[in-house]
């Protein structure tokens, strides 16, 4: 049967276009493409010309000059004779911290929510109902600019530190600054530190931090060693040890050396001329951003884990009880297992909105990339055309490597079925 | 031309501010008022004859600019300074300076500073979108002297961290600072230090190439300063119009000449825009003047003749 | 078929409410080690109620129940202590889906009486044999038929060495084919004495290895008898209307 | 074994449950005080709770609702003896309710001094001068509520289903409608606007016996964009004139402002994405490669950059984008972005719902001889919108509470408004109340709409079996 | 029961492949009007591929298949055509859940043969009866029972007045009584004189109504008989074999 005859020839017709399903769909495809690049070049052709009109050259050689403007917050160096690249480079960072933190912040509040909205305290269960209902039902861009004016106008100025009988004081032993700019918090400073390293003339990295960081994670692999004995130990014997002390040990002892061989201190805040001079300082428009997206998140994620923990039918807690499971081992080894898969996919997606709504952080003056490139820089320059384009790509870049991220690791906890 | 599209809509698109006390804001019924909005009536009385013919369409920092070229309004009447790039650049025309004005600083007057150059360290609060923060970086860069940069969108937003200590430094063009003290609870306890780091002559724009429309809007701003140097006002403009001994007051008052004509309009345009809200003296007094709670002196934005800038060109 | 003297379950002057409704009404019961006790009784009677509150999965709110031994307050090291000893079986199985056969069996060994992994997996696999299933081991409970799932749900509860073993409706979601698979298995458990509570209304079960039947109804025990008594000749009304429902099928 | 027999001959009663687990004391200790955690946390929380409606509540009333200033309302409030951080100040919010509502949208001045007798004139500066406060909300926006209603009665046969069917009327028409009562204008242009929907219909109608569906519905999306294009303007201007005509007052879309503004703009987008929305999750669905190329392109590409650049677009780009000397409103600009953005997110709803479906009701269409459309129209697409609905809902809810973002790009909705007022001497330094107040209007629409949509799933679930 | 010589279904040398899987090998079938035709065979041997093949619901890809003088090619009016002629019953029945039984039943007439609504309406309760559930027409079908449903949709295929009927293992997801509910209906027809290919395997129900029984295996035709041979005296091995476990049952 491997005789393959050809099928008869038809002679083409032309309403085989539409009628014949080969070529239908073919057609359609065609026709479809035709009025897709018809669209495409229409509009470009429109914005070739009110360009030309305007006389603006598209051209991304402005993005070279100098930006001319400061940045308060900067995680990379950066002066207002650096190059609006750089701006855009600075704005970027700041909404790739924003958004990370966020992320962070807005899982651990929203889990935390999330199952106390299943407790078995009324009370605590309606609160946490009430929390979600309010936060889900008002605009972000509200919560962020309410967030903002909460901070400016209950905490103290850092002149209320100031005087002999100062309104406000230093939390914790004097380390700690809470004020309605920011808050001021010890930095590390190293005395005999191992200087920077230069990547590509485009941001440095401290060496220090990269030494503790080596350290760190071959502490960190050495606890997951110890652990991996401990799962070989209860698998031969029973018994788990008990390791945590080991795992803080490995872990902490080496760094506590490398911080003392650095030479580490802490650098405390200190009221000085107008502002606190030392430590590292969180801004307010950092911190009411970080705030507002959370706990605004933080409702939708609050749901996401409800309904992904009631997902599990009320059968495998009641079995994984009648064989006598701890409630903690339930919840890790059976219930947690199988809402995870539930509550994941919808989860990536609130990451995505989170980071998408770190957008508005002009709203309250934080400098993301947003502010600068489709901010100050576009605002400065007039170059909209292209300062909106290479703002999109880059929300477009940072959206598909987010979700690229989760999907992958939402393939690798799935369950297998039949 | 833009004239023929604001008459045949028989209103005035006008881009103001989103509200800076003063200069332009709007009322409980949604009636706007101000300094810069009196020129967008006075330019509305002379092309369509009703000072209240205007759509006030209001502009950030960020939007100004496109609305303006897009044509979405036909005439940028918010404080934006006259610069080299503005004009040359971004393709539009100024067609005067109703204020001259300059890059301020106000502070407490607890914190003891009494210059800029005093400020090291400080936080400072800027209204962004503008040239305010690129005048900053430069005067802070020239003095060599650290400062921390707070950028804020709305003027009402600045006041609200300046206020309650969130910076220690308010800048932005003094004539806004002024307003913005004005309302304070407290207006003395906060002043505004003498420097003043940059020149910022705030006027109205067109879109560049259409000159008709330009020259509209440059007579009608030219019209108000003459009318005050004339003596013309709103209460004796009635009676001038009647003719007077003045050849120039005529030529202005259209009851000599054909000025009008030559602009495309009647004979009457220049009356009418400064029945509208008086002339440019008029104007200041009523909306930022000493007698408003702004008080704002006239300084350099007094009448060449008082020793300030204001200045028009001869009416022939 | 040995009946031990020891006392395995004792139940006195239980009641239980939910919210006011009274579901359990002074229920008294002893269970003797290696007894095999079937209960019967119209749907929301409160068989399963009863069934539930001697492991704790309810509570009950007057008199006592003692479980080898050890009395069920809210103490939970009491608690964990009798839930080990009885091992239960579910009408809808509550197999882990997330996990294979095998890992579902060895679960509860390995973290809760802490056996290491390769003794709690020939346990496992020991018991899977004695279900019939031992070549499933590696799948996952999605890829079973509901009779082989049932089957294992029972394995898994004995993997806990259990000395009493609750069987609530376990063939009730069952097709008739794998009904039998089942019962078989449970025959084959009830044969080597464990100790039985198996509510269902499987008649043939119950004659073949009951010792005793109890018939439940309003959440009280109405009678109990040994079966071939207590099919053939029923003492209470309730019971022969019930009866003659069942059989009348 | 005889001793195991037991019969009871008497059935027990029933009996009261202990005192402590029924009542009020029973449902405490159950929800409230199991267990020393519980009652050491309930504690917590109710003082928490007791601490902050106490300091709100002091904050709260303060007898400033007839202030005119900021500093009228610090006398009234220093006078009353309160000590907190500062009272509140209601006087902005009596002074400015109307304008958050209904932004700059003109008042009916002609009906007003009917009503009053003041002339028009004086109703403009200053209407509640003249007239009590609900009467102007009521007449002096008579347009804007009625638009409003009609969305309701027009919503009614869609969201209720005991609505009666005649409803659909209203569904159909009040598009058309409400452009008419918002924007003014003569009724002739909805009116064209409307035909070209009709002339698309009966397009449809007449071609598909005869040509096939893929050509009638290619044509029923071309014939009405030629007519709007090229002869509904002159058709509309024909009888513009003719005595046959409603004229109301024209109202340029940039005199929408307030909670009005962001209702429009999430009606428009709303209304406009369900329908391009189940086109883009159609075509992504589809087998076809390039158009599922396009449409996964502009879903993902929507999906992945925040509304605000897209607004962006729409304020700085879109007019770049058109031919040269085209002008439209900002209004319209945003209202088609996002109306975009909201179809994307709408897209992937549907395309869930599509997916949900068993593929045996896709063959047995085709069995009984339906082509894509019928089968679409008629089987998949009615059980699919079912299925989406709480998900349709809460992309409504997101689209709606994303509206206020157009205040970054100096539109006046709430927000932006609140800006505005701010800027004017009586209110310079008011906060909290206005956002309080801003936060009110959208809590209430946005639970409203998540309780419906709540409402519904219930009843699917239940529906269903 | 007459067979006329008029040819209803051709299929010559039909080959068909799931990509690279040969599902249907040279497939070569007569059917004459009226002929009733059952096809039996173990599972994964491409019975529903066959029947699916006749209404194009799958395409196949070389030979020809002529249904009623029309060949199916790609030209969607042809396969319309054909698509009216032939009506399908699926297993699962594929009721539309959103439409009462009688708009199920209306639909198709409506849209694709532009039956006035009352005609069809009248059609539609006439088969109804004829599948003896008229008083169901305005329920739901998530309100009717398997057998009941099944039974609509049969009416919905004759509602189309098709000249040719496919079953594909209609009676397969039945509960045993249900089955004989179908089958009742499907006998009426077959004594009516329609069309039939019948996916079953209900032995019975071929030896009642069936012309011919087609045994098939992977993928091809093995044996072809009338009821009584094939049942009796089946000739190929494969057959033989089949029957055993079927009958053995
Ligand atoms: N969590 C609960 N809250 C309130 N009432 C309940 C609860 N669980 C069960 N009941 C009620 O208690 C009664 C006894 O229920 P139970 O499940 O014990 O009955 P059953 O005899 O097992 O019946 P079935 O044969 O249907 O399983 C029923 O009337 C039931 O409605
Ligand atoms: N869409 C498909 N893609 C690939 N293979 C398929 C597809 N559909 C069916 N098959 C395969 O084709 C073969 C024949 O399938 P078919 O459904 O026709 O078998 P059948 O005889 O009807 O079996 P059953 O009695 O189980 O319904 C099977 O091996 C099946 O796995
Ligand atoms: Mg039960
Ligand atoms: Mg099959």
């Amino acid at each position: 049967m491997t005789t393959l005859t050809d099928p008869p020839r038809e002679s083409f017709r032309l309403s085989m276009l539409i009628y014949d399903t080969r070529y239908r769909s073919l057609t359609i495809q065609v026709v479809a493409l035709i009025g897709f690049m018809a669209l495409a070049a229409w509009l470009v052709s429109n914005t070739a010309n009110n360009l030309a009109d305007l006389g603006k050259e598209p051209s991304f050689a402005f993005l070279n000059e100098p930006a001319s403007y400061d940045i308060n917050q900067r995680l990379i160096e950066y002066t207002s004779r650096d190059s609006h690249w750089r701006a855009a480079g600075v704005g970027l960072l700041n909404t790739l911290l924003v958004a990370v933190l966020g992320c962070i912040t807005a899982t651990i509040l929203g889990v935390v929510i999330g199952v106390l909205r299943l407790s078995n305290n009324w009370l605590v269960a309606k609160i946490m109902t009430v929390y979600v209902e309010m936060f889900r039902n008002v605009p972000v861009l509200l919560w962020i600019v309410f967030t903002m004016a909460i901070l400016i106008e209950t905490l103290p100025a850092p002149r209320a530190f100031r005087g002999d009988n100062p309104e406000a004081s230093m939390l914790l032993g004097d380390s700690v600054a809470v004020t309605n700019r920011g808050v001021y918090i010890p930095e590390i400073l190293f005395s005999r530190s191992l200087g920077n390293v230069d990547f590509f003339g485009f941001f440095n990295v401290s060496l220090d931090l990269i030494a503790i960081g080596a350290v760190l994670i071959a502490g960190i692999l050495i606890s997951k060693l110890i652990t991996r004995r401990a799962n070989v130990i209860q698998a031969a014997t029973g018994d788990r040890p008990v390791t945590w002390y080991k795992r803080l040990g490995v872990i902490c002892i080496p760094t506590l050396l490398v911080l003392w061989i650095l030479g580490y201190h802490l650098g405390y805040p200190e009221l000085k001329g107008f502002n606190f001079s030392g430590g590292t300082h969180l801004r307010n428009s950092l911190i009411a951003l970080w705030l507002a997206l959370s706990v605004y998140t933080a409702a939708f994620i609050a749901e996401i884990v409800r309904a992904g923990i009631m997902s599990v039918s009320k059968g495998q807690s009641e079995a994984a009880s009648a064989l006598g499971l701890s409630s903690r081992r339930t919840m890790n080894l059976v219930i947690l297992p199988q809402a995870l898969r539930v509550i994941i996919p919808p989860m990536i997606s609130n990451y995505l909105n989170l980071t998408k709504n770190s957008s508005l952080a002009i709203a309250v003056g934080y400098m993301d990339i947003t502010g600068t490139l489709g901010g100050i820089t576009m605002n400065q320059t007039g170059r909209e055309l292209e300062s909106i384009l290479l703002l999109m790509l880059i929300y477009l870049t940072i959206s598909l490597s987010i979700s690229a991220v989760m999907n992958w690791y939402n393939n690798s906890v799935k369950l297998v079925e039949r | 031309g833009t004239v023929d599209d604001v008459k045949a809509r028989g209103k005035l698109n006008c881009g103001v501010t989103t509200g800076v006390p003063g200069f332009a804001a709007p009322d409980a019924n949604g009636n706007w008022a101000g300094f810069d909005v009196a020129v967008c009536r006075a330019v509305a009385a002379a092309v369509l004859g009703d000072g209240t013919a205007v759509e006030f369409i209001p502009t950030t920092g960020k939007t100004r600019f496109t609305a303006l070229a897009s044509g979405e309004i036909d005439l940028l009447a918010r404080n934006t300074t006259w610069t080299f790039s503005r004009d040359v650049d971004l393709k539009f025309d100024f067609v005067g300076v109703n204020y001259y004005d300059g890059q301020g600083f106000m502070v407490p007057v607890e914190l003891g500073v009494s210059s800029a150059k005093e400020l090291d360290g400080a936080t400072v609060c800027i209204q962004t979108g503008t040239t305010t923060e690129l005048n900053l970086a430069d005067f802070f860069r020239a003095n060599n002297i650290s400062y921390e940069p707070v950028p804020i969108e709305t003027n009402a937003e600045a006041q609200q961290q300046y206020l309650a200590g969130a910076c220690d430094v308010y800048t932005t063009d003094a004539s806004a600072l002024a307003a913005t003290r004005a309302t304070f609870e407290a207006p003395d306890a906060h002043m505004v230090l003498p420097e003043i780091i940059s020149k910022e002559p705030l006027g109205p724009l067109v879109r560049h190439g259409d000159n008709e429309w330009g020259d509209i809007a440059r007579w009608t701003l030219n019209a108000l300063i003459t009318a005050e140097e004339l003596g013309v006002t709103s209460a004796n403009i009635g009676e001038m119009a009647n003719g007077t001994n003045n050849p120039e007051i005529n030529r202005l008052l259209g009851t000599e000449g054909n000025l009008g004509e030559m602009l495309g309009l009647d004979a009457d345009w220049a009356k009418r825009a400064i029945m509208v809200e008086g002339n440019y003296g008029e104007i200041f007094e009523k909306n930022i003047g000493l007698s408003t709670p702004i008080g704002i002196a006239r300084g350099l934005n007094a009448q060449w003749t008082d020793g300030g800038l204001i200045y028009s060109p001869p009416f022939r | 078929m040995k009946v031990s003297d020891e006392v395995a379950i004792q139940i006195n002057n239980m009641n239980k409410w939910y919210g006011t409704f009274h579901v359990l009404r002074d229920i008294n019961l002893t269970v003797n080690q290696g007894e095999r006790i079937v209960i019967a009784g119209p749907s929301g009677s409160g068989k399963s109620t009863l069934i539930r509150c001697i492991n704790r999965l309810e509570e009950h709110q007057q008199g006592d129940i003692i479980v080898d031994g050890t009395e069920l307050t809210s103490d939970l090291k009491n608690i964990d202590k009798i839930r080990r000893e009885v091992g239960m079986c579910f009408q809808h199985f509550n197999l882990f889906p997330h996990l294979t056969i095998l890992e579902n069996c060895t679960l509860a060994p390995i973290w809760v009486r802490k056996t290491p992994r390769k003794e709690a997996e020939e346990t496992a696999m020991h018991f899977l044999e004695k279900v019939k299933i031992p070549e499933q081991a590696n799948k996952y409970p999605g890829q079973l038929s509901g009779g082989q799932q049932q089957r294992v749900a029972i394995a898994r509860s004995l993997c806990m060495k259990p000395r009493i073993m609750l069987f609530d409706e376990p063939t009730s979601a069952l097709d008739p084919e794998m009904i039998k698979e089942v019962l078989d298995t449970m025959i084959e458990l009830a044969e080597e004495g464990m100790t039985m509570l198996c509510v269902t209304h499987e008649m043939g079960f119950a004659r073949q290895v009951a010792n005793r039947v109890i018939f439940m109804d309003a959440g009280q025990i109405v009678e109990q008898n040994e079966p071939e008594e207590f099919f053939n000749n029923p003492k209470s009304e309730r019971t022969k209307l019930f009866l003659s429902q069942i059989l009348g099928h | 074994m005889s001793n195991i027999e037991f019969v009871r001959t008497e059935m027990l009663p029933e009996k009261e449950p202990p005192a402590s687990t029924v009542g009020p004391i029973g449902w405490m200790r159950e929800n409230l005080f199991n267990g020393i955690w519980n009652s050491i946390i309930t504690v917590l929380f109710v003082l928490a709770i007791v601490w902050t409606v106490l300091s709100l509540l002091g904050w709260g009333i303060q007898p400033t609702w007839n202030a005119k200033s900021l500093s009228e309302c610090r006398e009234i409030i220093a006078a009353t003896g309160y000590t907190g951080h500062s009272g509140a100040c209601w006087g902005v919010i009596n002074d400015r309710w109307l304008q958050l509502l209904y932004g700059f949208y003109p008042l009916d001045a002609n009906l007003l001094s009917a009503v009053s007798g003041a002339s028009a004139a004086e109703i403009l500066a200053d209407p509640r001068a003249h007239v009590a406060t609900p009467i102007v909300m009521i007449l002096g926006y008579w347009r804007l509520n009625l638009a409003i209603i009609l969305l309701f009665v027009g919503l009614a046969p869609v969201l209720i289903e005991r609505a009666p069917r005649k409803l659909l009327i209203v569904t159909v028409l009040f598009p058309f409608i409400d452009v008419w009562l918002m924007w003014g204008g003569s009724i002739w242009g909805p009116a064209m606007a409307f035909v070209g929907f009709v002339l698309g219909y009966f397009a449809f109608k007449i071609l598909a016996p005869i040509a096939g569906t893929l050509i009638a519905v290619i044509m029923s999306a071309v014939v009405p964009i030629i007519w709007w294009l090229f002869l509904s303007g002159s058709a509309a201007s024909i009888f513009a004139g003719s005595p046959i005509d409603l004229t109301l007052e024209p109202v340029s879309s940039r005199q929408f402002g307030g909670f009005f503004l962001s209702i429009s703009i999430g009606v428009v987008a709303i209304l406009g994405s369900l329908p391009l929305g189940i086109v883009l999750a159609l075509g992504r669905q589809s087998d076809l490669f390039i158009v599922k190329a396009l449409c996964v392109g502009f879903i993902e590409f929507i999906r992945g950059v925040p509304l605000i650049t897209l607004l962006f677009v729409a304020n700085n780009l879109l007019n770049i984008f058109m031919p040269p000397g085209t002008n439209f409103d900002v209004i319209l600009r945003v209202m088609i972005m996002v109306t975009l953005f909201a179809a994307a997110y709408m897209a992937e709803v549907v395309r869930g719902g599509l997916a949900a479906l068993p593929k045996g009701q896709y063959e047995a269409a085709d069995a009984l001889g339906l082509d894509y459309w019928k089968a679409q129209r008629l089987i998949i697409m009615p059980q699919a919108l079912k299925i989406s609905i709480p998900g349709i809902v809460s992309t409504f809810i997101g689209v709606f509470k994303d509206t206020t973002l157009v205040s970054i790009i100096s539109l006046m909705d709430p927000i932006g408004l609140s800006n505005a007022i701010r800027a004017n001497q009586e209110w310079n330094g008011i906060v909290w109340e206005l956002y309080a107040f801003i936060a009110l209007l959208f809590f209430v629409v946005c639970f409203s709409m998540s309780r419906y949509s709540m409402f519904l799933e219930r009843k699917l679930q239940t529906g269903h079996k």
